[in-house]
């Protein structure tokens, strides 16, 4: 009797530790977003980059913004909440806008144009993937493991 | 029941006896020995490596065999012997001797050094028995750190090996040119092609080692066997049993000491601080490799049980460079040799008491 | 906890408890004089110290606390835990190269560390069944040897064999992992869940919240079935199996648990570090962990909660103050950083010497009465012929 | 309840034998529930064997197991382990306690049976995490210790218990089993003072009056006839006497226990005791720590040139002596060899006074298992006599004489007809008996004054045994050696040795000529045991 309610309550909690493990893979990932106020070009309009965008995130002023700059943030999870501070030109009143919006789960790192989001236009005109490119490593990293052996410390290494 | 052994039984054996780690390790350096010249390493020059690095590491290989004998286990406690030999090397320099002279007296000097030690050493383990192998690592460990304050604090001043800059302070490594270098290997060298002897090195080798072979042969060597074998017996037979374990660390210490001043003469360098604790693993595996347990052990052991050994750290970075282009050697020397210990520890040897 | 502990432990016999309390406690006080002696050298000041053995209570507890039940087990000092300390470190670089951030990605992380560590735990507790009476030395090496395989694996086949994905922790040659992975985006997170701020020290709530469920736990297991099995094991094998308990499988019971629980205590270690160093983190975390049970005055066969929070914060006061203490004393910094490493090999070995030759009194008492007996009975024969 | 009133235990024609030995032959018994039955018999008379055939000890099964049946309320059974028969209802208390010294009482008497409660956890990882239900657990070993009818503090660790304790503690355990019919009690009152023997004689009063069958085996055999509705009399393996403990007396038990009267002049036909003998070895006040072996005051002298034989029960002493003298185990008294005072606890001091010593533990002490014949026999002659050495360097240099060694190795071998391949063979290869002439030869190898040989024919066939005896009867008679013997076989003994003593609670009982009946030795066996 008893070994098949435990046969039940195995399953039943193999079950939950995966369900957990599969809920921490959606809400755990990470992303690194970038915002770029540039001037950019969508199906041939031209958007004029802004003079000054303060960005906000989770409370937390992440980056500021003049032309041509670009700022980062890491969040967690795919929904993502910023409050942009906008000022147009220079000395005029900034207008704040709150934006939210669900990255792609595949990308590690996401390139979001301000001034296309604000012109309000699709997901693929203002969203692309940040690739990092190749760096070429000068110093060798080799194989460490020379000084694996023996109970050793690594002097000046903390605990 | 024991006259009619066929020859496959015996075979089947002697095999048996070897043990399968043992034989895994042997054909695989065989292995790399065949493959070498295949993957366009010089096999003269490999084999010249062997001899080399077994000439460095014999003593210190050697210098497990008299606590195996009487039964104290494996010395994981080599460090401490090294330190003496350390003491040795250092105050040689300190004291303003070069050349061969500088060998002979690093040697005269570490000897006192490992003989308090390895007393101290012995009267420990005496107290502790059982449980040996465990507290002699563990010696070595404090031994060691102890030593790094003091190879800070001792007042040395022989710019050849303080630190420049702040004039105390013994530095990490220490070059030994103009000192012992070579000291041993130097004598009656041979060079044929590719390949060079040490023949000096291994004459000092096969003097200690036969020295261990004779000491094991006379009244109080075959004492220390029996007391390895079992303790008991040679208690009832009048054996002071501790006097002569306390014996056996000794001489284990003092062979360390001198291993490490015949390593370092080799190797051109003395390496100080936390050097010494590398030094106790790969000598324990060795002799294993050997064929030792962990209550006997034959020179025959050390012999083979370095040649192994030293072959296959040797051999792998070499072939497996060439073939795979994927340097292996740290790890696969680390899974063989730490292997090699655990397999000894867990075979059915009749604990020592 | 103070009440259970000694209840469960072997009871000394009266005349000798001053004593025995006294050897026991000797390790403890040498480690609050070393500190005493320290604390004002180093000059260090009140509340950066405070911090800083806060900070290492949360950072190490968990670990320690891996400890205690193969010691229950009478299985010694677990050396082999730094095999679920690898399991954890895994868990940690697969989770990291998939961006898997922040608490959920510690929680993965364990759930991935758990199974590595359960067949870890089991392979090292059938080598150790093999090895009775000497599981220390045997699960020492051990730990050597799975290094050597988490090496393998590490260094080989992931990059080529098991998919990793970003160069960030990738060596450049196109397999295996870096030197360093950096877990900027978990460090601390546990920490910071429930932080608060006392008068300039941080205490980590959550992370002692953790600590305390293991301890809840901990104390739980032991009033089971499992726990008395496992007390009953460790005392007397032969008479456990006499009553018919399966001995071998619960001292591989105890090893899994140690391990899945150091590798659990690893990420709990390493999310405040902020980085691995996937080479070398766990290499040391056994000995260290091992030295600060023992200098909360544990032995072999003996250690309890307790122990672990006084060598927890003993052993770290020492850890901190040693090297400012030994500069300003010796005018070089290297020396208290050699002399705390030393002091941490000291004391176990210490521990263990004491071990083995307890063992050995306790064999001689029983000549000690019986001489004693023979005395009164000479006694009384005297006193006959006397009448 | 039974049904049709079968015995609650019937054992038929119940046979064993271990490799040929036989060692019980057609024991039949009965016993009823309620019962009580003693059962004595010298060491070796099949006691414990028979006992252990209804326990189903494994090491019965792994010898081939028994002959005959063993019904249970007229049921068949043959267990193949304890854990069986503990199923079935029997419960045995062994003279070793089985105890965990860190235990309470209570932990102790449900060790792996505690009541348990489930909870969530165990529900997913299995029964074992269960918690304890230390309440139950509380209620069921006072119920237990109840049963016994003699109080124990529940609560005490085991650790901090005088002996008695403890051994009520066992008893409580099997009493604490719902199923127990049958208790068995290996010599219980071995370890207990006189007011907890009693105690522990009420207690089966009280079992029996519930009706628990015990089987209460004991050397005390006062403690029978005032406990016991029957006694069973073991000797030789037969069941010799099966009677109503109110039908007989300690006189007439011991003489079915010890006697041979049939065959009973088998003692040494040249025994010679010269009063006029030199003593030679006088001991004094002698106690020796030996576990299980302890010798607690001995005062014994030794005359030149006899063979002593020194016999006694199991666990009463007589191992310790040699063991104590020889410095193998901590000890205390005095020695005076030749009118020389030997210094205790040292055995060089021991072989340099040339005595020399066979000990009982052959592979333990005797033997150097993994070396060779040739050092086997040569060691100690070597040590400490510098036999069988080479010198050079003026002495500085003691090789060991490889050729001498084989030489006296060889003539060993010839003379004990020692059967080996070489004199190199190892000495783990050999058999019992042929190993037990190396330890001889190591012995004689020493040229002793004194010979100590300690049960010098355990566990060796019957013609080992009769070389080894004559061996040793030899070297006495033909080099004047003193030989001091211990055995546990008192015909072994008297075939053997001109005097015997025998050694009853760690102390000399009585010293007799090996002529004296077997009846005479038997009362001095049983007259002071612990």
């Amino acid at each position: 009797m008893r070994s098949k309610r435990q046969i039940l309550f195995r399953a039943g909690a193999l079950l939950i530790v995966l369900l957990i493990a599969a809920v921490m893979f959606i809400i755990g990932r990470g992303h690194t977003v970038y915002f770029d106020n540039k001037t950019a070009e969508y199906n041939g309009q031209e958007y004029e980059a802004f003079h000054k965008v303060v960005v906000t995130v989770d409370g937390e002023q992440v980056s500021k913004l003049g032309k041509r700059d670009r700022g980062m943030a890491d969040t967690m999870g795919q929904n993502f909440v910023m409050t942009l501070e906008i000022t147009d030109e220079k000395g005029a009143q900034p207008h704040s806008h709150k934006v939210s919006m669900s990255l792609p789960y595949s990308m590690d790192g996401i390139i979001i144009n301000i001034p296309e989001l604000m012109a309000g236009l699709p997901a693929d005109a203002y969203l692309s993937e940040f690739v990092v490119a190749p760096v070429e490593e000068t110093e060798s990293e080799t194989a460490e493991g020379e000084d694996e052996l023996g109970d050793e410390f690594g002097i000046g290494g903390d605990v | 029941m024991t006259e009619t052994k066929t020859f496959k039984d015996r075979v089947v054996a002697s095999l048996k006896n070897f043990g399968l780690p043992r034989l895994i390790i042997t054909g695989f350096l065989v292995l790399l020995l065949v493959l070498a010249p295949f993957v366009g390493a010089d096999l003269p020059t490999q084999i010249s490596n062997i001899i080399n690095r077994f000439s460095w590491n014999g003593i210190l290989v050697l210098a497990m065999v008299p606590m195996v004998h009487s039964g104290c286990g494996l010395n994981f406690g080599l460090p401490l012997g090294i330190i003496s030999g350390l003491l040795g090397a250092t105050l040689s320099i300190e004291f303003g001797f070069t050349g061969r002279l500088s060998f002979l007296m690093a040697i005269l000097i570490a000897t006192p050094f490992a003989l308090v030690l390895g007393s101290l050493y012995g009267w420990l383990l005496n107290k502790i028995k059982g449980g040996e192998m465990m507290i002699a690592t563990y010696v070595g460990f404090s031994s060691v750190s102890l030593m790094c304050m003091m190879w800070l604090l001792l007042p040395y001043h022989s710019p050849n090996m303080v630190w420049g800059l702040a004039g105390k302070g013994l530095r990490t490594t220490i070059s030994l040119e103009g000192y012992y270098n070579q000291a041993l290997a130097g004598i009656g060298q041979i060079n044929i092609g590719n390949i060079s002897i040490p023949t000096g090195t291994l004459l000092f080798f096969a003097l200690l080692a036969f020295g261990i072979w004779a000491f094991l042969h006379t009244k109080t060597g075959t004492a220390m066997t029996a007391v390895g074998s079992n303790p008991v017996f040679a208690r009832a037979a009048g054996i002071d049993v501790d006097k002569i374990r306390m014996l056996s660390v000794v001489m284990s210490t003092w062979l360390a000491a001198i291993g490490i001043l015949v390593y370092e003469q080799g190797f051109g360098f003395i390496q100080l601080y936390m050097a010494p604790f590398y030094m106790a693993l790969p000598a324990v595996s060795a002799i294993l490799i050997g064929g030792a347990s962990v209550n006997k052990a034959t020179i025959m052991n050390v012999i083979i049980g370095t040649i192994l050994f030293q072959g296959i750290v040797t051999m792998i970075p070499t072939v497996m460079n060439n073939m795979i282009h994927m340097d292996m050697s740290e790890v696969i020397r680390i899974i063989a040799s730490m292997g090699m210990i655990l397999f000894a520890l867990t075979r059915k040897t009749e604990a020592s008491r | 906890m103070k009440a259970g502990s000694n209840k469960y432990t072997t009871s000394e016999k009266k005349p000798t408890a001053f004593g025995t309390i006294l050897r026991q406690a000797s390790v403890p006080l040498m480690f609050i004089i070393i500190c005493a002696f320290c604390i004002p050298i180093a000059g260090l000041s009140p509340s950066y110290l405070a911090n800083e053995i806060v900070t290492r209570m949360g950072r190490n507890s968990f670990l320690i606390l891996s400890l205690l039940i193969p010691i229950m087990a009478g299985m010694g000092l677990n050396f082999g835990m730094t095999l679920g300390a690898m399991a954890g470190e895994i868990g940690l670089i697969l989770v990291s190269d998939w961006q898997i951030v922040g608490i959920p990605g510690m929680v993965l992380a364990a759930i991935i560390s758990v199974p590595i560590s359960i067949l870890l735990g089991i392979f090292c507790g059938k080598i150790l069944n093999k090895a009775k009476g000497r599981e220390m030395i045997t699960s020492y090496i051990m730990s050597f040897f799975i290094n050597g395989i988490y090496q393998l694996v590490v260094l080989y086949l992931m990059g080529s064999v098991i998919p990793i994905k970003h160069s960030s922790i990738k060596l450049p040659r196109g397999y295996g992992i870096r030197n360093t992975v950096s877990l900027l985006n978990m460090r601390q997170k546990l920490d910071n869940l429930i932080a608060i701020n006392v008068s300039g020290i941080k205490i980590p709530v959550m992370t002692f919240i953790v600590i305390g469920i293991l301890c809840l736990f901990i104390i739980w297991f032991r009033k089971t079935k499992l726990g008395q099995d496992m007390r009953a094991v460790g005392q007397d094998m032969e008479v456990a199996r006499d009553a018919g308990i399966d001995v071998e499988r619960t001292r591989i019971i105890s090893i899994v648990m140690s391990t899945v629980l150091a590798g659990i205590g690893m990420i709990i270690y390493l999310q405040n570090m902020g980085n691995i160093a996937t080479y070398s983190s766990h290499s040391q975390i056994g000995m260290f962990c091992i030295a600060a049970l023992l200098v909360g005055g544990a032995s072999v066969d003996r250690a309890s909660i307790g122990n672990v929070f006084l060598g927890v914060i003993l052993f770290h006061t020492m850890f901190i103050v040693a090297p400012r203490a030994g500069a300003y004393i010796t005018g070089d910094s290297m020396i208290g950083e050699y002399f705390r490493v030393f002091v941490s090999y000291a004391v176990i070995t210490l521990a263990l010497v004491m071990y083995e030759t307890n063992k050995r009194r306790a064999k001689s008492e029983s000549s000690r009465e019986l001489r004693a007996q023979q005395d009164a009975d000479e006694a009384n024969a005297a006193g006959k012929e006397n009448v | 309840m039974d049904n049709n009133h079968a015995p609650l235990l019937e054992m038929r024609n119940i046979k064993k034998d271990f490799f040929g030995n036989q060692v019980l032959e057609d024991i039949n018994l009965k016993l009823e529930a309620g019962e009580v039955l003693g059962l004595v018999g010298e060491n070796g008379a099949g006691k414990s064997t028979l006992m252990k055939i209804l326990f189903g000890a494994t090491d019965i099964s792994e010898t081939g197991g028994y002959g005959g049946e063993i019904y249970l309320n007229g049921e068949k059974v043959s267990f193949k382990t304890p854990f069986e028969a503990i199923e079935a209802g029997i419960g045995m208390v062994h003279q070793e306690f089985s105890l965990i010294p860190g235990f309470e009482a209570t932990e102790n008497i449900l060790l792996n049976r505690e009541p348990k409660k489930a909870n969530l956890i165990s529900e997913v990882f299995g029964e074992r995490l269960d918690t304890l239900d230390r309440k139950e657990m509380d209620e069921r070993a006072a119920k237990a210790i109840e049963k016994m009818g003699v109080s124990i503090d529940q609560h005490m660790m085991i650790s901090s218990m005088p002996v008695g304790h403890k051994q009520f503690t066992e008893i409580a355990r099997e009493l604490s089993k719902e199923q127990l019919r049958l208790l068995i009690l290996d010599e219980p009152t071995a370890v207990l003072t006189e007011r907890e023997a009693e105690a522990l004689l009420e207690s089966i009063r009280g079992m029996s009056a519930r009706g628990i069958t015990v089987i209460f085996i004991t050397h005390r055999l006062q403690e029978i006839l005032s406990v016991c509705d029957k006694v069973a009399v073991m000797r030789d393996g037969i069941l010799v006497q099966e009677v109503p403990a109110s039908e007989t007396n300690v006189d007439e038990i011991t003489r079915w226990m010890v006697g041979r009267t049939v065959e009973g002049g088998s003692a040494k036909t040249d025994i010679r005791i010269d009063d006029n003998a030199r003593t030679i070895l006088k001991i004094d006040k002698l106690w020796v720590d030996m576990p299980g072996e302890t010798v607690r005051n001995v005062s014994l002298e030794v005359k030149e040139g006899e063979i002593l034989g020194i016999g006694g029960l199991a666990g009463q002493g007589k191992l310790g002596i040699p063991n104590g003298i020889m410095g193998l185990y901590e000890a205390g008294g005095s020695v005076v060899f030749d009118g020389k005072e030997i210094p205790l606890n040292n055995p060089r001091k021991c072989l340099d006074a040339s005595f020399a010593f066979v000990s009982e533990d052959r592979r333990g002490v005797g033997l150097l298992l993994d070396e060779s014949l040739e050092w086997n026999v040569a060691f100690p002659a070597m040590q400490v006599q510098n036999k069988f050495l080479k010198y050079y360097l003026g002495g500085l240099i003691k090789w060991r004489d490889e050729k001498a060694i084989r030489e006296v190795t060889e003539k060993y071998i010839d003379e004990l007809k020692i059967k080996c391949t070489s004199s190199k063979q190892n000495a783990r290869e050999l058999s019992g008996g042929n190993q037990q002439k190396v330890c001889l030869a190591k012995a004689f190898a020493l040229e002793p004054k004194v010979l100590f040989v300690s049960e010098p024919t355990r566990g060796i066939d019957v013609g080992a045994k009769a070389l080894v005896l004559d061996a040793l009867k030899k070297f006495n008679r033909e080099s004047g050696v003193t030989v001091v013997m211990i055995s546990s076989e008192l015909e072994e003994l008297r075939s053997t040795a001109d005097r015997i003593a025998i050694v009853s609670g760690g102390r000399i009982s009585g010293i007799l000529p090996a002529t004296s009946s077997v009846e005479d030795f038997g009362m001095l066996m049983l007259k002071g045991v612990v």
